[in-house]
């Protein structure tokens, strides 16, 4: 009889139970998935973008579908970094018994030092996930993330500011993202999460003006998960930080491209969408076909695809 | 809430390109409020995407079915009008803040265009509480109200309206709702296309009667969890989201302009 | 009565009958889609990318099926400008009248120089594309897109040897196309094609190793639909020259969102594999369009999602 | 060559996950010939994108029809297995090179698994010219060899294989044509998974036997024009496409090595 697979995994420093997470902004703060099935069982829940202030996001339409793909301008709504810290952290550690991963934004570099100064220390936050890669507001986000230079800022000062496992996020949306991911690894990231969503818009031909009501959005699902494997093998191979890697999964197989390509871990976005299930059943098809091929631990895969047999 | 494979047990077409689907769900109809809806994975495929959000039509507990009532616009209803008997559906729900009911009271009850969907749910359910009840229909053509028998059973006062005369008052529903003001209803309730709810809004705050308006917005998760499907909110709340601080709002609460 | 809108459309002195043309590597050089319609009722044919030497192009696999899209490393596979005028030009001369839109690429600015030159004064040709964003081929093409100095250099390189009407082609892959629009504009082109497919990539997960024999491939089809509206939409407003707007097209309806982005012109990739007839179908669709809502010229409709009313 | 919209006049499952599909297209039928495939659209949404090639299994001129036999492997064989009578489907055909056709020799035909699809319509073409046919057909199990008996019909002698023995000789298809060698046949067609047409080849090179080969490839536009579905070749052509220059190659035309 073969043992179960080995499906733990460490990205610095930080112990996951599994390699599964659940991507930003797609899973709320893990509370409205509960009557779906318990998150606990995933390796871990990145949180909604919080914001030194509350932010109330753009205005609607927020939501627009593509082929296999989902174009949003939530705009980073959410209640700030106090209100997290008194009404949402203490549910989600009373809840779950998983890795919380708390994903951060801001307009200026200030502003990410000083959340990641508040969530510094914090019992219950197992690390931060720093979002430079958002395309739905003006400032905070791609603006970061769209030179090495500026990108390498905010990470160094945050850095200075926490001890915790600094995972920086990417924009798929720039010219080289080998180039980025270089620069965030020296100024002190402990991994990467890539990608963020695709810079693009859709055009409401009734109505003849744009359908969201930001103009752009975010580019996310299926559509382009070709850019975020491409993405994930570039980085992987160019850095000597573990990748998280997300983009259009929606199963095992997915997510196992993923692994092959470079990624130690990976998060479920907007596949949490069309079936709330998506990340456990995700999760239990990755130990089906560790299984299957004999493999004795999900480790083995990471990188297959460039490392060779 | 919950997810499951719902297994259909009738799929009826009932006019042009509008469709009956009943649902074996005995786990929704348990807990389903008037009002609430179900998020439905149109195809097994990834065309399109995402699930489509439909108010639950009426329950039969007998049977632990759901039924909705849905029309054909686009990709998604396309396709979930070829389902055949027997086949499964994954399915969410119940979702969403339905409508608040009340007792012994004079409502009137709006349903324009599609949004006499959610209506006959709710229509049995003021039934049981002692209510007297208003029913104002409206669309289109006299096909467009087909279901009309079905609200017949609950209520004594069943008023239509069509946009063509072919059926009942020639004209729109606010019309008819305008008449009904003069009746002094304490409640409304309301759910169509957005001009009308603007209007029903607007006579609920002159006449100074509580109205609760059931809403749209392109949705994704369904649940409150990605902050989509928002609507533009009044007071503090900037952008409630339709798909669990709503369907169904106080008329005060959303701001309808667009 | 009303009378038959008008789908004429100038580009860069470049008269067409109607703005419909098919993308370049999608449609070889008219020939094989002779059997389904005539493509002479279309506005115009971009060539297959044309090269000085003859190419063999990337070693299969060379395609790869995606959520909505389709990834490809061609690697620009042409019989190169000499075999291209010799025994190419003429039959297409002799069969098409509608505008003959050359393709070109190289891995050198001399080698774009050297084509053009080929080229220049050819009767039957109507127009060069400038192909700066190939991503199949390590030279040749991307490298030259990435900035808007290497852009730049070789689009002036190429405007020096012709007096062709001259579009460039450019890439998605880039941090900030507005700004390569401008400076290839400014370095003498006459319009403007967007977009080149994005850099993405696929796993085979039986194997263990990249789908494609190139590893890369280029992303095309309606998954990348809204990230071409995006840079048509964010270009067109930019620069003032027309803009050729492409990328998942299948239909009037995605001509018409990116006629109000700011397009004056489409072309249809992708969507020629579905159904050959994509491109007169989705003429047919604008001109109902047009009738229906009552425009008189197509014209009307460049960039109305930003003009306004 | 052209596009139809094809209607479906008859859909048969044979096997587990194999299905026999028969459509109405004239057009098609009259230009036909052994060895060319149809380019089918499995669905009306954009979920599989690409149309899928099958070889031309049979055709009726009487009825106007041609059949393909096709096996489920993924998602776009699994939504045509679930298409219905008269429905239409788009096709685009007949298309490639098909195989060149012999007379009056001494021929082996060679099909393993759904590479026995293209073998019937080549054997009987074949039949028609006083050809010597030795037809191998090889599969996984019986199951795998149902459409045998349409092949009988051509033959004298049709020889079958299993690799579990359920049927015929137990083992590979490329074991009965090394006996068949012995007959010194003048010409080889085989169609069939990778593995097997490489050993097809090596002997026919080793015999010194003419031999034609039908190959795949993941294609895109079917016809010729994107160059995408090529496969390696020999001599001066470095990549021949399958679609326009196939799907039937000379065994010396091209490099089988991955
Ligand atoms: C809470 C809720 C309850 C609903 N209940 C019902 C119901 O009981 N019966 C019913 O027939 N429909 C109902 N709808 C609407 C239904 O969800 C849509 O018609 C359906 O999602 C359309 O899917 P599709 O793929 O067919 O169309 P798509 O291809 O997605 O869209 C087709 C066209 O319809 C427009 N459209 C579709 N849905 C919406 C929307 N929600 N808001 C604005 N425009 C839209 C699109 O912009 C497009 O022009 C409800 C919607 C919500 C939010
Ligand atoms: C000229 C030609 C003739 C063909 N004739 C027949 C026929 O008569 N009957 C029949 O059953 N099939 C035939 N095929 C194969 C058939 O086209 C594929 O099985 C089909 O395209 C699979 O589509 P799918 O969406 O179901 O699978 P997908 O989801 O696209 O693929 C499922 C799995 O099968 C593999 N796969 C599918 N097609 C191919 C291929 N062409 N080459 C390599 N791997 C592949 C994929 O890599 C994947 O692992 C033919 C192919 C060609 C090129
Ligand atoms: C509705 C929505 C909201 C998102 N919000 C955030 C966010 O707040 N912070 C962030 O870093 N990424 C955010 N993302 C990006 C996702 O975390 C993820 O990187 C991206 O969607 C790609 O993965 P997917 O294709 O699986 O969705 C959001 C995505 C979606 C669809
Ligand atoms: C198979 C294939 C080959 C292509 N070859 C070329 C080429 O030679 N030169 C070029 O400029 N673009 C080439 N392209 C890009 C297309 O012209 C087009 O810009 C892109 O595919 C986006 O449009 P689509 O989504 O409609 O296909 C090719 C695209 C495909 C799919
Ligand atoms: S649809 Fe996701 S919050 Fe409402
Ligand atoms: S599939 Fe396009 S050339 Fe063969």
């Amino acid at each position: 009889m073969s043992k179960a697979p080995d499906l733990s995994m460490e990205i610095a420093g930080l112990k996951l139970k599994n390699p599964v997470l659940v991507a930003s902004g797609t899973f709320g703060f893990g509370m409205e998935y509960c009557d779906y099935f318990n998150p606990s069982v995933l390796g871990g829940i990145m949180t909604k973008g919080i914001t030194l202030e509350p932010r109330p996001g753009n205005p609607p339409p927020r939501l627009c579908e593509t082929p296999a793909g989902l174009l949003n301008s939530i705009g980073l709504e959410n209640p700030g970094v106090d209100d997290f810290l008194a009404s949402y952290l203490p549910v989600m550690k009373e809840k779950f018994s998983t890795a919380i991963i708390v994903n951060i934004a801001g307009s200026t570099v200030e502003q990410y030092a000083e959340v990641s100064s508040k969530l510094d220390g914090v019992e219950g936050i197992d690390a931060l996930e720093v979002n430079i890669s958002c395309p739905n507001v003006k400032e905070g986000g791609m603006a970061f993330g769209a030179t090495a230079q500026s990108a390498a800022q905010v990470v160094a000062a945050i850095r200075n500011e926490t001890s915790l496992p600094l995972i920086v996020k990417l924009s798929p949306n720039v010219t080289d993202i080998v180039e980025i991911a270089q620069a965030v690894v020296d100024a002190g990231a402990d991994a990467l999460s890539l990608i963020n969503t695709l810079l693009g818009m859709a055009i409401d031909i009734e109505k003849e003006k744009p359908v969201l009501g930001n103009v752009f959005g975010g580019l996310s699902g299926p559509a382009v998960k070709p850019v975020a494997v491409r993405a994930v093998w570039q980085v992987s191979q160019s850095v000597d930080v573990p990748v998280i890697g997300m983009g259009g999964i929606t199963g095992a197989e997915d997510a196992l491209e993923f692994f092959m390509a470079g990624a130690s871990a990976v998060a479920i976005g907007t596949g949490n969408f069309t079936d709330p299930l998506t990340a456990v059943k995700t999760l239990s098809g990755i130990e089906e076909y560790l299984t299957e091929k004999g493999y004795a631990s999900i480790k083995e895969l990471i990188g297959k695809a460039w490392k060779g047999s | 809430m919950g997810v499951y494979e719902a297994r259909v047990i009738s799929h009826q077409k009932l006019q042009e390109s509008a469709y009956l689907l009943e649902l074996h769900c005995p786990e929704i109809v348990e807990k389903a409020q008037a009002g609430q809806f179900v998020h439905l994975k149109c195809s097994e495929t990834l065309a399109p995407l995402l699930r489509r959000p439909f108010s639950i039509h009426k329950t039969d507990a007998a049977r632990g079915s759901l039924s909705i009532y849905y029309a054909v616009v686009g990709e998604g209803t396309d396709l979930l009008s070829k389902v055949s008997i027997n086949e499964q559906l994954s399915v969410l729900g119940p979702l969403g803040k339905g409508f608040q009911l009340t007792k012994g009271k004079n409502v009137v009850v709006i349903g324009g265009g599609m949004g006499i969907a959610p209506m006959l749910f709710l229509a049995e359910e003021l039934s049981k509480n002692d209510n007297k009840i208003t029913i104002l229909l409206g669309a289109r053509d006299k096909e467009g109200l087909l279901v009309k028998d079905s609200f017949a059973r609950f209520t004594n006062d069943l008023q239509l309206a069509t946009d063509d005369g072919s059926l009942g008052h020639k004209g729109t529903v606010v019309e008819l709702l305008k008449e009904s003001l003069q009746d002094n209803p304490t409640m409304l309730y309301a759910c169509g296309p957005l001009p009308m709810l603007k209007e029903v809004k607007r006579l609920s705050e002159k006449e100074g009667i509580p109205c609760q308006l059931s809403l749209e917005a392109r949705m994704a998760c369904g649940i409150g969890a990605c902050l989509g499907c928002t609507c533009k909110g009044k007071g503090e709340k900037y952008y409630p989201k339709v798909c669990s601080d709503g369907p169904v709002f106080w008329a005060e609460e959303v701001d309808l302009s667009e």
